[in-house]
């Protein structure tokens, strides 16, 4: 089978597999697991509202994945999508909330690039210290993501804090609420799935096309051979950091342009984190991150559903779980496959 | 015939009650945290048993959950809870969408100049159960240093803070006992060991009782006072802490938040500051159902049982009977309006200290 | 005599490979045997399947005329055999000690005691004159250094039959000779030595007996008493080869590089080059030898961009190029073919076609603006194929799966067709196979005829000395001279790389 | 000037440096199991999933047998457990070890959450079960800092500076340690010697399963003696920093450790201190020190920390 073959087989019989043990799980807990499959699916297909927060649910998780993927290309581990979306989204917000004056023709896509800028420059800030010190960017962006934590907890109850309860930003101009593709009663499918999609094919482009892409992949394989060849490792590597942060940051923004219209402290919910599996299942492809995250952002709006026929969400976590690690280890479902061919052929 | 129409009304009744059900959408946190979700759950559960109704609870994972998941529970449910601070836009959004289906918020203040009828929220004055746990401390510490750890200072937090330098001021004005209040966060409600860590720092700088306003936080918050007070008694039975007490009259005390916590650590906790949290959760159940449900914002105190102190099951006994007299009195004058505990920090800063004389 | 070593009938299959082809080979106790062919002759798989990391398809192994059947290394360490590979399998971070006993340490109660393990190594290299100091890194030992290790290695875990993959290939000729004498010493105590090599002068020098293999077979086994360096080659290549470099009078003219009192510092921030200063001039080949280690690779790197220089000026052109990054240097027409292929030459995760461009993949016709043009890439990586005769064919194909000769052809290839005003090549042949070398020597002077400067670095006297116009020695980041290859002797070339001033060398 | 006085009183504190060593005390745990780990070339980011596996079963253990030590043994197993599974993916199917490690994140979020209802009875979190008591050593209950500081510690502290000793020693000073080292750095090296490479490195991942999961024992069983869904609060991801900090050497973690903890001591009772006047609602900017000092430790005087050779590359014959 070839390489881009496998690329879809191993998801979907690591899905497959992980739906399998886990309905063990639920024997297990007295329910029956053809239910709560069925509940499963029709909470992310069944109706529009499920499908329109599915895409809702995918559309950060795309971003978040090709940042880390980005970064994984660029020979960078990333673990601080999180904290970038964060800076993205608080930034992003703070520029939204001041421009009411300016028609969302200008407002949208300038709200948008401030948060990428946001999440850009933060991530900057973990390639500058590789570039300058060697300072390994896994620390740095761990550090980096639990410091954006706290300061956006803080900017939310303080500076930027309203209203009486609720730590949160004051709500977005109008003029930079992202227009709803459909709406399904409270549920607003935002266009952000469109700039995500785009996002995925101008990183598509930028990878596969462009001269910087090149020099980026190369620096990833084999920074040796690209200094040896004139690129400048260390401009690459706070180039990648940043591209990689604009889009995570590009994600945080979205949050708030489309789903949540204003800025909240713990806005991130662990999405930096799911880039990275996100990013693996997806080959580190663009528009394989893109399948990924849809099949992620599925499985965890079906398992709301799931809950209505008694089955408790953690399940989700396990699937999520086994399917990973079966992606992780693809061998072990080729050999599987290796093995059933045998059997056919004796 | 009679029976046959009592038969018919019963099953009726049945068949409708039946009908009748109850979704409880909680935030992140889910169930567990013992505090608004397990409490709005334990009030609806009970209404929902009173009237015989189906109740049904469904967590969310993510703020992007709210929305559909609310109104997948509208679809479904006549009453339907939204529990936590982060539901706010969420609720009125999908309440909007089901105007014949009751909503009820726990911890959620409607946006500013949102009403809709078929939407009650409740808060809660926190700062007059803290004002409990201020001058329960004020009076029994020893060092006169007393501790507040909170989780992220969001307003329901820092309303415990008001309440609870308050209490301690009113105290030491009443008595002329000199308390320090040293504060901290932990900036975390998830966290016990963060708890435990910064209840123990308090505690060596000197503090003999600390607050603990920061879920989860506390109860590595209690469990720091447990272990203070065993390296200090030798043991962490209630009998000895007690006598242990009564004898030195020093110890190491935790404070608990929100439900009563008093059983968690039998002598150390002091006492629970509470909010009716489950009241609030039974109250709005049964409004629906008896057809008097009425829209708007419910702000819970002491006069409404949203807020007050826990029995102190453990601890009476090391609680002078004094200052629980005095609390009493103190409980009426705020009833009555007569003392208002500030609810803001600049209220805080303005609070004067009325005079007051116990007629003891 | 008795037998060492008898391999019969060895088949060993590739995907799409026959390795090695029903090969036979007898070893006799105490010879040193060689083993000659080009790259891909097979003759790394034969010893890889004798040390156990391989296992025949069929065919039979046997030592001191006992089959044996090894599934790994350890079975063929515990009968006697011990192997140096070509790539040298040393923890670069560990010392020497800790290399040499790894796998059977010396241990005292469940202590690794590495006091023993040092007096172990210290007595083996008094033994056999193999002067090491079994405290150090690996990563600070100079290759031949680390070669002596990997000997080490061997005969600490008793090896009688000693395997030596390509050994020369990375020493300059002194570290051959003292490789050599450490070979025949081990003969004399007993050792069975199989030594494998392209060099057919070093064959000679050192063999009892040559077995010649091509494209997987045997094609003759000869006593070195009775043959000689053609008839080796003719068994090798199939065809007669031209040892000696034809090439017409360089007609030099401008100067392109000019270096002046050149400082650079190493890794270690200690001096590798002290105040070098020579000049480079259109249309010649100007050759650097040296031992390696001694300032050549830091010399080189500070050329070509990838080091700053401490002090000192270089001009390319005439102009300042100090510290200028490696585009730049690019850009003003100065290519380089870099020691290490596989750290600095190649991506080899890149199919060819992207690694024929880098370092002009930003310029047209490479790229138009920020785009890259695949067409224009492929068509001229096509060109360039078939021009060098890089095999196989196929432009697509990732750099890690063309043979070792065929990589350094994408890089020599890559680096002459940028139309260079200065090339600086260094160690362009090293680990080459006889045709390859041949290329790649016409290839350069056809350069230099085209008035193109070439700065050749080698550790290959026989290459510099054929190749160059001009002969600089190397010795402690300083040029002990500068000679003219017409008007010189190896011995005196070997007595300035062992440190000694050409005028001194010139009073003796 | 209040402030130098709030810092002088905070290091005068005895508690002070007890509180270092309580918080270091995971991060030296986990930091350690990551040593193991890499040291052999496997990448474990999975320390974190381990450390909440190890909180939970102890906790579960402790409330079914009431002894909290038997809660630490089956933590162990459990860690053991969790680590084989990502040395079977890794090693065995040479599976890429970072999603690997996301997975069993994951599967133990999944798991200790799922399990909760069915034996606690209740999700989120459980009462106070049990923990083990602090050990008191009369011999420096006599000088008043000392008994402040290190007089009365969880024997847990004790047993991780153990672990410290114990690595240090095996790695350097062993002779498998010398093949762990040799098969991080070059396995192709140790596999021509005959080290059997994939046993070395099953050996470094499984003892990092051990020394996560009494990580996560400690924070549980050791300290605030229940248990609370994602407990862990990203603690394995500080200790998967504090290795490459201690620059994959056990006594480097162990400091890298020691830092943050101190840094995170220091946090909470300079934030405390009524010294020191601040508005209650940028106390919590104070909880962001320890962060910020490992950046600038990492970025101005540290800097190039090198991860052996082969770590995070599958080993393939």
């Amino acid at each position: 089978m070839s390489s881009k073959l496998w690329a879809f087989v191993v998801p979907i019989v690591s899905v497959i597999i992980a739906l399998l043990i886990s309905s063990i799980v639920i024997v297990l807990i007295g329910q029956n697991p053809i239910v709560a499959y069925t509940a499963l699916f029709r909470g992310a297909f069944g109706s529009k509202l499920a499908i329109a927060s599915v895409v809702i649910k995918s559309t950060p998780l795309i971003l978040t994945g090709l940042a880390v993927g980005f970064g994984f290309r660029a020979g960078l581990f990333n673990i601080g999508a999180e904290g970038q979306m964060v800076m993205g989204a608080m930034i992003g917000t703070a520029f939204a909330i001041n421009v009411a004056w300016m028609p969302a023709v200008f407002a949208i896509p300038l709200t948008m690039v401030v948060g990428m800028i946001a999440g850009a420059g933060y991530a900057a800030i973990a390639g500058f210290l590789k570039a300058k010190t060697g300072a390994h960017e896994v620390v740095t962006t761990i550090m980096l993501n639990w410091i954006a934590e706290y300061l956006s907890s803080y900017v939310v109850t303080v500076p930027m804090g309203v209203g009486f309860g609720t730590p949160k930003s004051p709500e977005i101009a109008n003029s930079t609420k992202l227009p709803p593709l459909i709406t399904v009663q409270a549920t607003e499918l935002t266009s952000g799935i469109i700039v995500a999609i785009i996002a995925a094919i101008v990183i598509y482009i930028i990878l596969e096309k462009t001269t910087k892409g090149y020099e980026l992949k190369g620096t990833g394989f084999n920074p040796y051979a690209a200094e040896y060849g004139g690129i400048k490792i260390s401009q690459n590597i706070v180039l990648a950091m940043a591209i990689s942060g604009a889009l995570a940051g590009l994600a945080g923004t979205l949050e708030v342009m489309g789903v949540h219209h204003r800025f909240l402290g713990t806005l991130s919910g662990g999405k930096g984190f799911d880039g990275i599996s996100i990013a693996l299942i997806g080959q580190n492809h663009p528009i394989g991150i893109i399948f990924a995250a849809l099949l992620m952002g599925s499985l965890r709006t079906g398992s709301n559903e799931m809950q209505f026929a008694g089955v408790p969400k953690h399940i989700i976590l396990i699937v999520q779980a086994i399917i990973i690690f079966l992606v992780a280890a693809d061998r072990i479902v080729r050999t599987m496959f290796i093995r059933k061919k045998k059997v056919k052929v004796s | 015939m009679r029976k046959v129409l009592v038969a018919i009304l019963l099953v009726a009744a049945v068949v409708f009650a039946l009908g009748f059900k109850v979704i409880m959408v909680t935030d992140v946190g889910g169930l567990g945290d013992k505090s608004f979700n397990d409490g709005t759950w334990e009030g609806a559960l009970r209404a929902a048993k009173e009237i015989g109704a189906e109740a049904q609870v469904i967590q969310s994972y993510e703020q992007a959950d709210y929305i559909p998941n609310l109104t997948k529970a509208a679809q479904q449910a006549d009453v339907v809870f939204a529990v936590g601070f982060m539901m706010t836009d969420a609720l009125f959004k999908v309440a909007k969408q089901f105007p014949n289906t009751y909503f009820v918020g726990i911890d959620i203040t409607p946006p500013e100049g949102q009403t809709l009828p078929n939407v009650v929220c409740y808060i809660f004055k926190e700062e007059q159960a803290g004002f409990y746990a201020g001058y329960i401390a004020a009076a029994m510490t020893s060092t006169g240093k007393i501790g507040f750890v909170g989780g992220i200072p969001i307003p329901p937090v820092e309303r415990f803070r008001y309440g609870f330098e308050v209490g301690a001021r009113i105290y030491s004005t009443l008595h002329k006992k000199k308390v320090e209040i040293l504060r901290g966060y932990t900036n975390d409600f998830e966290d016990p060991k963060k708890g435990k860590d910064l209840t123990l720092a308090q505690y060596a700088q000197g503090a003999d009782i600390v607050f603990l306003a920061a879920g989860a936080c506390g109860n590595g918050g209690i469990e720091a006072a447990k272990e203070k007070m065993v390296a200090l008694v030798g043991s962490d039975k209630l009998v000895d802490i007690i006598d242990y007490y009564t004898k030195n009259k020093k110890g190491y005390f935790a404070i608990g938040v929100d439900v009563d916590q008093d059983y968690m650590a039998p002598g150390v906790v002091l006492c629970s500051a509470t909010k009716g949290i489950s009241s609030a959760g039974y109250y709005g159940v049964k409004a629906a159902w008896e057809g008097t449900f009425e829209g708007g914002l419910k702000i819970l105190g002491i006069k409404e049982d949203g807020a007050g102190v826990s029995p102190m099951k453990y601890t009476k006994g090391m609680i002078p009977n004094i200052v629980i007299a005095e609390l009493e009195y103190l409980t009426k004058l705020i009833k009555d309006g007569k003392i208002v505990i500030p609810d803001t920090e600049d209220k805080l800063k303005a609070f004067q200290v009325p005079s007051i004389t116990f007629p003891f | 005599m008795e037998k060492a070593v008898e391999l019969i009938q060895i088949v060993k299959r590739f995907p799409g490979v026959l390795a090695n082809d029903h090969v036979d080979l007898t070893v006799f106790k105490g010879e040193i045997h060689s083993i000659v062919g080009e790259n891909g002759a097979g003759k790394t798989t034969l010893m890889n399947q004798l040390y156990g990391l391989l296992r025949p398809d069929s065919g039979e192994i046997r030592i001191f005329g006992q089959k044996v059947n090894f599934k790994g290394p350890r079975d063929a360490i515990a009968k006697g055999i011990g192997m140096v590979h070509q790539h040298f399998m040393l923890v670069n971070t560990l010392t020497v000690a800790e290399n040499v006993v790894l796998g059977s340490e010396t241990t005292r109660g469940i202590i690794f005691d590495l006091k023993e393990a040092q007096r172990k190594v210290e007595k083996l290299s008094k033994s056999y004159g193999l002067q090491i100091d079994p405290t150090a890194k690996i990563e600070n030992l100079p290759v031949g250094m680390q070669q002596r290790v990997e000997i080490i290695k061997t005969l600490y875990r008793g090896a009688e039959i000693l395997i030596l993959d390509e050994p020369t290939a990375v020493l300059t000729p002194q570290e051959t000779q003292e490789l050599f004498s450490i070979l025949r010493k081990l003969k004399e105590s007993g050792k069975t030595i199989i030594f494998i090599s392209h060099k057919l002068n070093e064959v000679m020098d050192i063999s009892d007996r040559i077995t010649v293999m091509r494209q997987g077979k045997v094609t003759g086994v000869l006593n070195k008493n009775e043959t000689n360096v053609k008839e080796i080659a003719r068994l090798m290549v199939g065809r007669e080869i031209v040892f000696t470099v034809q090439k017409p009078q360089a007609k030099a003219s401008d100067v392109v590089l000019r270096v002046e009192n050149l400082w650079v510092k190493d890794y270690r921030k200690l001096d590798a080059v002290k105040g070098v200063s020579f000049e480079v001039k259109k249309g010649e080949i100007y050759g650097i030898a040296g031992v390696a280690g001694n300032g050549q690779s830091e010399l080189v790197e500070a050329l070509t961009g990838l080091r700053k220089p401490e002090k000192g000026k270089i001009f390319l052109l005439g102009e300042d190029v100090t510290g200028k990054p490696v585009k730049e240097l690019r850009e003003r027409g100065m290519t380089h073919i870099p020691e290490d292929r596989h750290k600095y030459g190649l991506i080899l995760q890149y199919p060819a076609y992207y690694n024929m461009i880098l370092g002009r993949h930003y310029v047209p016709p490479f790229a138009r603006g920020d785009f890259l043009d695949q067409k224009k890439i492929q068509e001229f990586t096509a060109q360039v194929f078939s021009q060098f005769d890089v095999r196989p064919n196929n432009i697509k194909m990732l750099g890690m799966n063309f043979s070792g000769g065929n990589q350094q052809k994408l890089v020599v290839a890559r680096e002459m067709s940028a139309k260079p005003k200065l090339i600086v090549v260094s160690q362009p042949t090293r680990g080459l196979d006889v045709g390859a070398t041949e290329f790649i020597h016409k290839a350069l002077i056809e350069l230099r005829d085209t008035g193109v400067a070439v700065l050749l670095i080698s550790m290959e006297l026989d290459e510099i000395m054929s190749l160059s116009d001009r002969i600089a020695v190397m010795y402690n980041g300083q040029i002990m001279g500068e000679v003219d290859p017409q008007q010189t002797t190896i011995e005196e070339i070997g007595l300035m790389m062992a440190g000694h001033k050409f005028e001194e060398v010139r009073r003796f | 000037m209040r402030v130098l006085t709030a810092i002088w009183e905070i290091f005068t504190n005895p508690a002070f440096y007890k509180l270092t060593l309580t918080a270091a005390t995971p991060f030296i745990f986990a930091s350690l199991g990551g040593v193991y780990s890499e040291i052999t070339g496997v990448v474990n980011i999975a320390l974190e999933g381990i450390m909440l596996m190890g909180a939970f079963v102890s906790i579960v253990f402790t409330a079914i047998t009431g002894n909290p030590w038997i809660g630490v043994l089956f933590a162990i197993f459990v860690g053991l457990g969790m680590a084989w599974l990502h040395a079977w993916a890794s090693i065995k199917w040479r599976g890429n070890q970072i999603v690997s490690g996301t997975a069993l994140i994951l599967l133990a979020q999944g798991v200790t959450g799922f399990l909760m209802e069915p034996i606690f009875g209740r999700p989120g979190q459980t009462d106070i079960v049990g923990k083990i008591p602090e050990l008191r050593i009369p011999l420096l209950m006599k000088n008043r800092f000392l008994a402040q500081s290190i007089g009365e510690l969880s024997p847990m502290i004790y047993i991780a500076f153990g672990c410290v000793a114990l690595a240090w020693f095996i790695i350097y000073k062993t002779k498998l340690g010398l093949r762990m080292r040799a098969v991080g750095e070059n396995p192709e090296a140790a596999d021509t010697l005959g080290v059997n490479v994939y046993m070395i490195r099953y050996f470094g991942v499984l003892m990092s399963g051990i020394m996560a999961s009494l990580g996560g024992a400690f924070l549980s069983v050791g300290e605030v003696g229940n248990f609370r869904e994602l407990m862990t609060g990203g603690r394995g991801f500080i200790a998967l920093a504090a290795m490459i900090l201690g620059n994959w050497n056990p006594v480097g973690a162990m400091w890298a450790s020691l830092l943050f903890g101190f840094s995170e001591a220091f946090a909470n009772q300079l934030q405390s201190s009524p010294m020191l006047h601040v508005a209650s609602s940028t106390k919590p900017l104070f909880n962001m020190f320890p962060f910020i000092v490992t950046l600038i430790v990492i970025a101005g005087f540290i800097g190039k920390t090198r991860p052996p050779a082969a770590d995070g590359v599958p080993y393939e014959k």
